[in-house]
């Protein structure tokens, strides 16, 4: 068989800490980052035989010149820990870029793009991408990160839920507060914002297209961990089910239950 | 040198093959590898109407292994047999065995008479071990007489040879094994998956919507190791050896232990690359050892 | 903050204690951590006479585990009693729970007849569980009536609280746990080991040399919490939980699950400081959640 | 409790590879290099936590002013292969020194010193540490290791299987060949070497003292994994066993069945 895919080897390019606990790498994996696009995710492996499964995170960006992906994580558990310790020079086991990312040509003029939390890397790359008039908001729980790369492609509104930053409060505040608008949201965060935006989003008449989350195992549409619930019985799977690894991650906040 | 492998008298031409629902319906790694290269391919469980599965989270990762409760999720036996089944028509070199799964025996024989039908199924794989439905699944497959009882229902209304997928979760293997032959089933695989449980201690809760899975992965291998090599010794039927092979060297202890061919699940997820990885390594130690039959591994 | 759990009538100062067979009797580890930390020093296995054990290799690693098939080894009950008990005296502070093997109940008896005059003998846990012995062991432990039998026999001549050990290699974890209950038993402990193989490839060859082992460490976690949950759930009698501790995280799954208490075994091999750790760090889990006493943890 | 051992975090000051597939670890640990005698051993633990068990390696030099060990060991499965990749500044966890070496106030005046394959390291702090007249004899396949530092301690012949070097043949035909004589022996090597070396001792009213390998789960005593028969009870575990991690590795050859 030709033109099959395959993981590949990425080497590190550099990593630091952006704020604590959050890691920002920098991986050379010319073949992925050639196909990569905004809302996709790459699936990592750890180097540990101990842990098995991939560990999924979204693209933060992609230099396609250079080969290189950039991906933005929070250390929780030992997975990340492992990769938080990754140097210059030391290698990472990778396969992607895995999913549907969001419609670059989305058929509207204006979008709100809204992250929280550990959801507001892959909206660097979308903002980026995104050649529509944008306006951003984004929402942490006190100290931020990224936002003044995220300030370069539009607009940017902060939410700190401690108040230290913009709107005290959430995304939905942030929104409210500055009376912003637009044709439509493109969101990436816990689900309790995906679930307000989508509320939001229904009540002001704009389209919704968020990213979702959920365990994995395989990442590529054959084992069926990582599914969510479907409005409509999905063509495929033949249930009211969507593969947020195959569908997803992002999804048109109708098409599915949160 | 000869790889190939008698199952019920259906020749596979390597013993290796993808473990039941690691696997989809067989084209979902298509990208990532060749499912051609395989002895056969191994679908998903399929129920006569189409299952919703568990509530997520459905998979944990567990040192060098992973519980899962997909709970069987499937689109049903007249989609798998209309679109998924004709998708495997391009690996004409390749067997399918379709495993089947049911709450009810009728359930069971419903799918198993549809699939007799269908030129594009080579073997049947009954799954009565599985650990994560309330109906159905493994409760078939505790007690040797149940085993027994099914075994004996569907060999008698199926034209495919039947493998009968049997459930590590019990006191002495040979004895589920011995039942299924007893009742008819052409060959034996195992293992299923070993019940487990993982509790999230910061939510207080276990991790899994369905609270307990079935562990697969490496850290079972010697338990599926010693069934294997237990049920050889105890039947006749060929045995289809699974539970955490990772490698050729993982692969070749179950072929050493007298299983007929092998599956490969978990790891999978780890490297698609892994069963043609199986496949040559198998080779190369064969040509080391100077075996031109894959049937000269057995001890 | 309290941590103590009584068992039985016992106090443990805290709930973490030694697996049988991987702290001797109880003074091995003594330059290597302190002892007299733990709630309870639960030792080898001890018979009526001395036993020879298996031959060797008796261990091999497995992924996240390991294999072992010691077969019991122990310098038989006398030279326990009047030489390795007295050695636990100096921790005063820590229990002792004596862990009981033999080939017949007549063994069983005489070994737990000759502790129950011993002052240094706080409780006695019984292996019906071993897989690596071809007499007894798991032959009582597997079956329901058996277990209950040879429990019956030992309640009415112990003086001490009994805690049956149970086997993993069963279909069902619970029936054996209510037929120990039933019996007279004042606790359970579980899991033993699951029994398991590997296969020296090179060699050709069982790596043991007892062909099967028992399989423990992080790797038969998951089966092992899934059978506390499901044992305290089954029976009234406090249960002890063991199998793949090596953290305190990995401990707190079992009290969460219900465990009076908890084991750790393998782990110490790779880490003599872990059960020092494992106790620090259930502290530690209590007073972020803000909890005072270890009964709290139970879910 | 005062005054207990502890695991130490070694670093790694050097690693290269002697031969093919023989490495050469200097690894500083000043408390365990303080404590270390010749016939001891170290257990190292893997980084990789899938694989729990210790690896026994013999200490085969130390340097009591600057707390190195020198660890002379074979690649053979995964975790040997795991140590092999490590570099300057890493560090790898070990417990020791384990075990009773070899007796440095013997009791007699000249000795030989027998080694084979990767039985060798051992033998030359051995040889370093033992202040009786010394004559060395050493095994090989065929590539010979270790041999200039051997050398220095004392005469050193050599045997090798396809006669590349020295005698063509073992240990004892290196012995017979040169004639060679001392009040005793101290060996270690394959069993088989060991076997022919007790025998030879036997015929030639030589004391043999043996250094053995045996599977360990804990190294400390406690799991009763590395037994080897003796030939006499054991005072301690009553029957006619010995541990090899702490009755030995070092024994008398008269003591254990081989
Ligand atoms: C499509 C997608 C994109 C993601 N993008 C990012 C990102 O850009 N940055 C980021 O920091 N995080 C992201 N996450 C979450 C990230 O996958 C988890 O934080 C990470 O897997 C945790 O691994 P661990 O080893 O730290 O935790 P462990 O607890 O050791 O992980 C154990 C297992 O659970 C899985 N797991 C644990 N938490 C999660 C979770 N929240 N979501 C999915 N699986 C989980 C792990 O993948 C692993 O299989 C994304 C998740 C998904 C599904
Ligand atoms: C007292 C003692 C001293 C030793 N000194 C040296 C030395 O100085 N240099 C050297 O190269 N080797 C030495 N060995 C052998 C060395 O321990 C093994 O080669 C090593 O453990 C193999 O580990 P692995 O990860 O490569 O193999 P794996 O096959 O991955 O090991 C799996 C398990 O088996 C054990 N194991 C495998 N082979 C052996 C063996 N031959 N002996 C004991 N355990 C084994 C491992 O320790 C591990 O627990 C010594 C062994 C003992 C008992
Ligand atoms: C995610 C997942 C889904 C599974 N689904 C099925 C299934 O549908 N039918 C079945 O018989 N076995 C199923 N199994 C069990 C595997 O086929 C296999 O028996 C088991 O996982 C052991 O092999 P492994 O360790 O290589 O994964 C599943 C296993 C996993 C991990
Ligand atoms: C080397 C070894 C020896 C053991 N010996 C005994 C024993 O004598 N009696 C017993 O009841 N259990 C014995 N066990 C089982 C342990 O006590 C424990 O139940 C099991 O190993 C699971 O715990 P772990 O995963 O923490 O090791 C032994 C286990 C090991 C690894
Ligand atoms: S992770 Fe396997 S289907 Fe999505
Ligand atoms: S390795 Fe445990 S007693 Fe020697």
């Amino acid at each position: 068989m030709e033109n099959k895919r395959k993981q590949e080897k990425a080497w590190v390019i550099n990593q630091t800490e952006m704020i604590p606990g959050i890691m920002d790498l920098l991986i050379k994996a010319p073949k992925t980052a050639a196909a990569a696009a905004p809302g996709q995710f790459l699936s990592l492996y750890c180097g540990d035989k101990s842990r098995l499964l991939p560990r999924p995170i979204s693209i933060c960006d992609t230099d396609k010149f250079t080969g290189a992906i950039r991906l933005v994580y929070r250390v929780g558990g030992a997975g990340t820990e492992e990769f938080s310790k990754l140097g210059p020079g030391e290698t990472i086991r990778i396969q992607g870029p895995l999913g549907n990312g969001f419609p670059l040509d989305p058929g509207f003029s204006s979008v709100m793009i809204v992250g929280g939390g550990i959801g507001i890397p892959p909206l660097l790359y979308l903002a980026k991408s995104l050649h529509i008039k944008k306006t951003l908001v984004m929402g942490y729980p006190s100290v931020t990160y990224l936002d003044e790369e995220l300030a370069q492609h539009g607009n940017l509104y902060i939410a700190t839920e401690d108040g230290s930053r913009g709107t005290k409060g959430n995304v939905i505040n942030a929104i409210e507060e500055n009376g912003l608008t637009a044709d439509a949201i493109m969101a990436c965060g816990p689900i309790p914002m995906l679930r307000a935006l989508k509320q939001y989003g229904e009540a002001h008449n704009m389209r919704v297209i968020i990213s979702m989350e959920e365990r994995m195992a395989c990442g590529i549409g054959a084992c069926l961990a990582c599914v969510c619930k479907s409005t409509e019985k999905d063509a495929y799977l033949n249930i009211n089910k969507k593969r947020v690894c195959l569908e997803g991650p992002v999804f048109d906040a109708r098409e599915v239950e949160l | 040198m000869n790889l190939s492998v008698n199952i019920a008298g259906v020749t596979l031409k390597n013993p290796v093959m993808s473990a039941s629902g690691t696997f989809g319906s067989g084209h979902e790694f298509a990208d990532w590898m060749d499912p051609g290269k395989l002895g056969a391919i191994v679908t998903k469980g399929v129920s006569a109407v189409p299952w919703e599965g568990n509530a997520t989270p459905r998979v944990a990762e567990t040192p060098s292994g992973m519980l899962n409760a997909i709970g069987l999720q499937n689109p049903g036996i007249d989609v798998f047999v209309n679109r998924d089944l004709p998708e495997l028509e391009k690996y004409a070199d390749t067997k399918v065995i379709v495993n089947v799964c049911g709450k009810t025996a009728e359930d069971y024989i419903r799918v198993v008479e549809r699939l007799s039908e269908e030129p594009r199924a080579d073997l049947l794989e009954i799954n009565i071990s599985c650990p994560n439905v309330k109906e159905g699944g493994i409760a078939f497959g505790q007690n040797a007489d149940s085993v027994y009882e099914i075994t004996k229902k569907l060999a008698e209304v199926s034209k495919k040879p039947i493998i009968m997928k049997l459930s590590p979760n019990v006191t002495d293997i040979t004895e589920m094994a011995r039942a299924a032959e007893a009742g008819g089933a052409d060959a034996v695989s195992l293992i299923n998956t070993l019940t487990g449980m993982k509790i999230d201690i910061e939510r207080r809760r276990p991790l899994l919507a369905n609270m307990t899975g079935g562990l697969s992965g490496p850290a079972i291998r010697p338990v599926a190791v010693r069934m294997v090599w237990q049920t050889v010794r105890a039947v006749k039927i060929p045995v289809i050896g699974m539970g955490g092979i990772a490698s050729a060297e993982d692969a070749l202890e179950f072929l050493l232990a007298g299983a007929s061919a092998v599956a490969v699940g978990t790891a999978n997820f780890n490297d698609p690359l892994t069963m043609e990885k199986v496949i040559s390594g198998i080779e190369k130690y064969m040509e080391r050892h100077g075996m031109d039959d894959v049937s000269m591994l057995r001890l």
